[in-house]
């Protein structure tokens, strides 16, 4: 190891350790009371008929924030292709399938409809209950791929066309943007939530656009998960380099 | 009006997305005419917002327009500054799209719009971070922004070099941006809240009696996060390895605009958090950024100057001049500020260009190495001219805009700082001119070749084969470019233009003085005659054996540069450090 | 009873955290942030916070450790790869 | 305990960098990475708990009932797992490609970029 950077390290590390520390003991003791912005939150939240505060927060206070965050998604999704797309010298082997225990088999067969279906309901309560576009969008993403384990590669890339999730993916985060853009044009803020009613409190169509955003977060994540996944194991299962290169 | 601002962001996001859901069935023109269409109305949107900027726009988004004082929105600035790095990066987008037209490298397939997508998140990205007026939010577009430019960094993964500077600059700006999330998260501990201007008056309400540890903690990881991406030393080891292999199109927006986005946001940052009376005193931020910027230029210069490989070079005359604008805003003074405008707007227009002129070498050659190019660039005149132009440009040759915005910072720093002025722009030309003096003049002999350096030979065009001419494309751009970083400094009223941009209580405007004439003729006589020195004696001028220690410390190695950050942030807390002991 | 729970949880993070930097295999590695996706996600709900936990639960304990996972096998056939042809 | 939490993500942060900087393996460091964005989890979530309070989900407490922990930070953190994933994804994928073309992830073993 070199030496020089073990000094910096050690430097570095105990001048930081010691601004932090020193940081943690004038903070506010853990648990406190004080949360201004957070009291506000929960007050918006409420006038708008959204029982989860945070989805309130999410996609309709700070959905600002969502979207961002949303474009870093499909940025990344985007950078991904972009990165592991097949090479010059890169052809691809169709793998061979590979062996798996029954029971494994069996296993995994029986829970990705469960994992599917709990994904889609997690993306459907967001506003109600823990869990919204992020969550269930991940899980059913995941869930898709248990048909690794459970079929075999061939099987899995026949229910999973990449250019429709590809698609997909780009078309909720317009559908998420559309629906920002909709009160500018009716003559508000972007992304305002004034132009649908808010419902009734605790019931799926409540909270204006939260659900519809949330919609749109759900799809977007969920076929982002599984273009990632795919194109990392096409590159760990399938893409070979030319011998000799 | 104020409804619109959000839509700089929207816009390209949009376009972005229409472009990867049609794209694998447009053909690659269409592509590319979205791609402008999009990216040239954003810009013109932006400059009509700019001119409407005074008084300053502010938009809540979603609607929620603060109850009292208190919002539970996000707020988004449209005053002169951000909107004018907003155009900024708006028109430098155009110009790499344009840049890139029809030759750039074939897109991969069944994904023609990726590359034009990537360039769109990348400007509503930029526009985004310019126009944050909200602590957080900022935070949200600056890893956006990150995360586009690693990918665009590693777009040619046929090349060993770029995937590696694209894996440095991702570890290193990802740690960056954590520390700045880090520093987020305390200042919302003291404050409760995430508008810039909000925790500002939060901090003044808590700690009348001045700032205590937990402020300058959140003032040091908040401003590493921010110097990260400014490359101020010793933060700046990721930005060679990047900008030196990127694509050229994206060096122009890199280096022409991002890196200056990363000094912005600690002037924006500062001046809306810290400089009240709980935050952190002017003396103290004025001592971290001169010491950190005068360190930044010197280095980069001294590096700058003994790079062969092209790009490389440029990429550390970026790292130099990044450390003048940070010496120029550290001054805290309305002067300062505005030359440090006028100049980084000079210098994305010229770095820009010469990157693109590099590029041009490249694809045509399929190397950017000085010592194996000498003298084979004679036949392309044109390129050769606006490299040579290009230099004058960067060491500030009075009427560029680059020597207007340099005068007017010299003489708002004073003293000593002058000199570190004066000498990092002359010898960065000069390195710029030696290169054209050699590469398309064939003048002097072919240099050695040292022993730890980068050689830029053998490297893959950005187009498919090498060219046999260069296209007009990339002639006319950097052509463009350069007479925009001129007219900077010839259209009248331009300086005043900036000066009331940059701040209501202004300065009175940029004028053209006398002495600042003379700093800019002489820095430019410098550059010449260093030029001519390296071309005419090189042993005189080869690296002498003090500088083999500072180049050996740029050893390529990932885990060197997160040792060096946490070292600068040690550095940053020490300078910062009187000023929380006095209160 | 509470703040017990979270002092637990907060400790068995650092504990992890810590067992996962210093386990140099990354396949190893990879299971280890797995446990600590876990972990974190028990923090995050008796911090109160299941929306968290549960993103931590799919992000940080099954999609990213797959993600690295997948790396590992890609690295490791490259190699076997490499070295067969000679 | 009133400054547990915010000790554990300085640990957290610190370790994560003190395995970034002695990696030997570019996927292991992009893993000691996610451990330093963990820290910036636990530091909001502990920011905004309050001793007593419950989720800020009204579908099963009445609003007013009981006090209920910061919401906002929770947002924020959920935003920030995103980021944490996408990132990871990114840098992953860069890796494979040095493997590629360097033949090798250790960070020591590349000599490239230098000078």
């Amino acid at each position: 190891m070199n030496r020089l950077r073990l000094w910096l390290l050690a430097v570095g590390g105990a001048g930081l350790a010691a601004l932090l520390v020193a940081a943690c003991l004038d903070l506010p003791g853990f648990g406190g009371d004080r949360h201004p912005y957070g009291d506000r939150a929960v007050h918006a939240s409420l006038l708008r008929h959204t029982a989860n505060t945070v989805a309130s927060v999410n996609f309709d206070q700070r959905a600002y924030d969502t979207l961002g965050e949303m474009s870093i998604l499909f940025a990344a999704v985007l950078g991904c292709v972009v990165l592991l797309r097949q090479a010059r010298d890169e052809h691809r082997a169709p793998p061979e399938p590979a062996g798996v225990a029954r029971p494994v088999r069996r296993y995994a067969l029986l829970v990705l409809p469960v994992a599917l279906v709990t994904g889609l309901y997690v993306i459907a309560h967001g506003q109600l209950s823990p869990g919204g576009g992020f969550q269930g969008g991940v899980v059913a993403a995941t869930a898709l791929h248990l048909l690794y384990l459970g079929a075999d590669y061939g099987a899995l890339e026949r229910v999973r066309p990449l250019g429709v999730y590809e698609t997909t993916d780009a078309l909720a985060t317009g559908a998420y943007l559309v629906l920002g853009l909709a009160p500018v044009l009716a003559g508000t803020a972007f992304l305002a939530n004034t132009l649908l009613p808010y419902g009734t409190f605790n019931t799926l169509s409540s909270g204006g656009t939260v659900p519809l955003l949330n919609a749109a977060i759900g799809m977007e994540v969920a076929s982002a998960a599984v273009v990632l996944l795919a194109h990392f194991l096409d590159q760990a299962v399938e893409i070979e380099e030319e011998h000799g290169s | 009006m104020r409804h619109l601002l959000p839509l700089l962001v929207a816009l390209p996001l949009l376009g972005a997305a229409l472009l990867v859901a049609t794209g694998r069935r447009l053909p690659r023109v269409a592509v590319e005419i979205t791609g402008f269409t999009v990216c040239g109305g954003t810009a013109a949107l932006a400059l009509v917002l700019l001119l409407n900027s005074a008084p300053p726009l502010t938009e809540w988004v979603g609607a929620w327009p603060p109850a009292g004082r208190e919002s539970v929105g996000i707020l988004v600035v449209g005053d002169g500054p951000a909107l004018g790095m907003a155009t900024l990066a708006s028109l430098l987008t155009l110009a790499a799209l344009a840049y890139s037209w029809r030759y750039f490298d074939a897109p991969p397939h069944g994904h023609t719009g990726a590359y034009t997508a990537l360039m769109l998140v990348f400007q509503g990205a930029m526009c985004g971070f310019a126009l944050a007026g909200d602590l957080f939010n900022a935070f949200v577009f600056f890893e956006l922004m990150s995360v586009v430019a690693y990918a665009l960094t590693g777009y040619r993964i046929d090349e060993a070099k770029a995937v590696q500077g694209a894996l440095t600059f991702g570890i290193v700006n990802s740690l960056g941006a954590y520390a700045l999330l880090m520093g987020i998260a305390l200042l919302y501990a003291r404050t409760g809240e995430l508008a810039m201007a909000r925790i500002g008056h939060g901090l003044d309400a808590a700690g009348p009696g001045g700032p205590d540890a937990l402020v300058l903690a959140s003032f040091v990881l908040v401003l590493t996060g921010l110097l990260v991406k400014a490359a101020a030393v010793p933060f700046h080891f990721w930005l060679p390895d990047a900008h030196a292999v990127a694509p050229t199109p994206v060096c122009m927006l890199l280096s022409g605009v991002m890196v200056e986005l990363g000094a912005y946001g600690v002037w924006r940052v500062y001046g809306t958090v810290f400089a009240g009376p709980g935050g952190i005193p002017a003396a103290d931020l004025t001592r971290a950024l001169v010491t950190l910027g005068a360190l930044t230029a010197v280095t980069g210069a001294v590096m700058c100057w003994y790079q062969r490989h092209i790009k490389r070079l440029l990429a550390y005359s970026t790292v130099a001049h990044t450390g003048l604008f940070l010496v120029g805003l550290g001054v805290l003074t309305p002067e300062a500020d505005d030359g440090v405008a006028l100049y980084l707007l000079g210098h994305a227009g010229v770095k820009a260009a010469l990157f693109a002129c590099a590029g041009a070498l490249l694809d045509r050659f399929g190397s950017v190495d000085e010592h194996s190019l000498h003298g084979r660039g004679r036949p392309l005149r044109a390129t050769g001219v606006m490299c040579a132009v290009g230099a004058l440009g960067l060491a500030g040759l009075p009427p560029f805009g680059t020597a207007l915005g340099k005068a007017v910072a010299e003489e708002a720093v004073g003293g000593p700082l002058t000199v570190v002025y004066v000498a990092a722009s002359a010898i960065t030309a000069g390195a710029v001119l030696r290169v054209t003096a050699r590469v398309f003049l064939g003048l002097g002999p072919r240099p050695r070749d040292a022993e730890y350096e980068t050689s830029g030979s053998h490297e893959e065009p950005e187009t498919t084969g090498l060219l046999s001419r260069v296209p007009d494309t990339m002639t006319t751009v950097p052509a463009v470019l350069l007479a925009a970083a001129l007219a900077m400094g010839v259209v009248p009223g331009f300086g005043a233009l900036v000066a009331r941009s940059v701040g209501p209580a202004g300065s009175g405007g940029a004028h053209w003085t006398a002495h600042g004439v003379l700093l800019g003729v002489a820095s430019t006589a410098l550059a010449v005659a260093l030029a001519g020195l390296a071309v005419t004696r090189p042993d005189w001028t080869a690296a002498p054996g003090w500088a083999a220690p500072l180049r050996r410390l740029q050893s390529g190695h990932v885990g060197d540069y997160v040792a060096w950050l946490l070292v600068g942030t040690t550095v940053l807390g020490a300078l910062a450090l009187p000023g929380v002991l006095g209160s | 009873m509470a703040d017990a729970l979270i002092v637990v949880a907060l400790l068995l993070v650092a504990a992890s955290a810590t067992a996962a930097v210093a386990q140099r295999d990354p396949a190893r590695q990879a299971l280890v942030l797995s446990f600590m996706g876990v972990l974190l996600a028990a923090l995050f709900t008796v911090l109160q916070a299941p929306d968290v936990g549960l993103s931590q639960l799919a992000v940080g304990s099954a999609l990213t450790p797959l993600l690295i996972m997948l790396s590992v096998r890609k690295v490791r056939r490259r190699g076997r790869a490499r070295k067969e042809p000679e | 305990m009133h400054v547990l939490p915010y000790l554990v993500a300085v640990h957290l942060f610190l370790t994560g960098c003190y395995g970034l900087a002695t990696s030997r393996n570019l996927i292991h460091a992009v893993g000691c990475l996610a451990v330093c964005q963990s820290a910036t989890y636990v530091l909001l979530l502990a920011v905004g708990y309050r001793d007593g309070g419950t989720a800020p989900v009204f579908s099963d407490i009445r609003p007013g009932s009981r006090p209920v922990v910061d919401p906002v930070v929770q947002a924020l953190t959920l935003t920030d797992i995103v980021v944490g994933a996408t990132v990871t994804a990114l840098l992953l994928a860069l890796v494979l490609q040095i493997a590629k073309r360097h033949g090798t992830v250790d960070p020591d073993e590349l000599r490239e970029l230098r000078g």
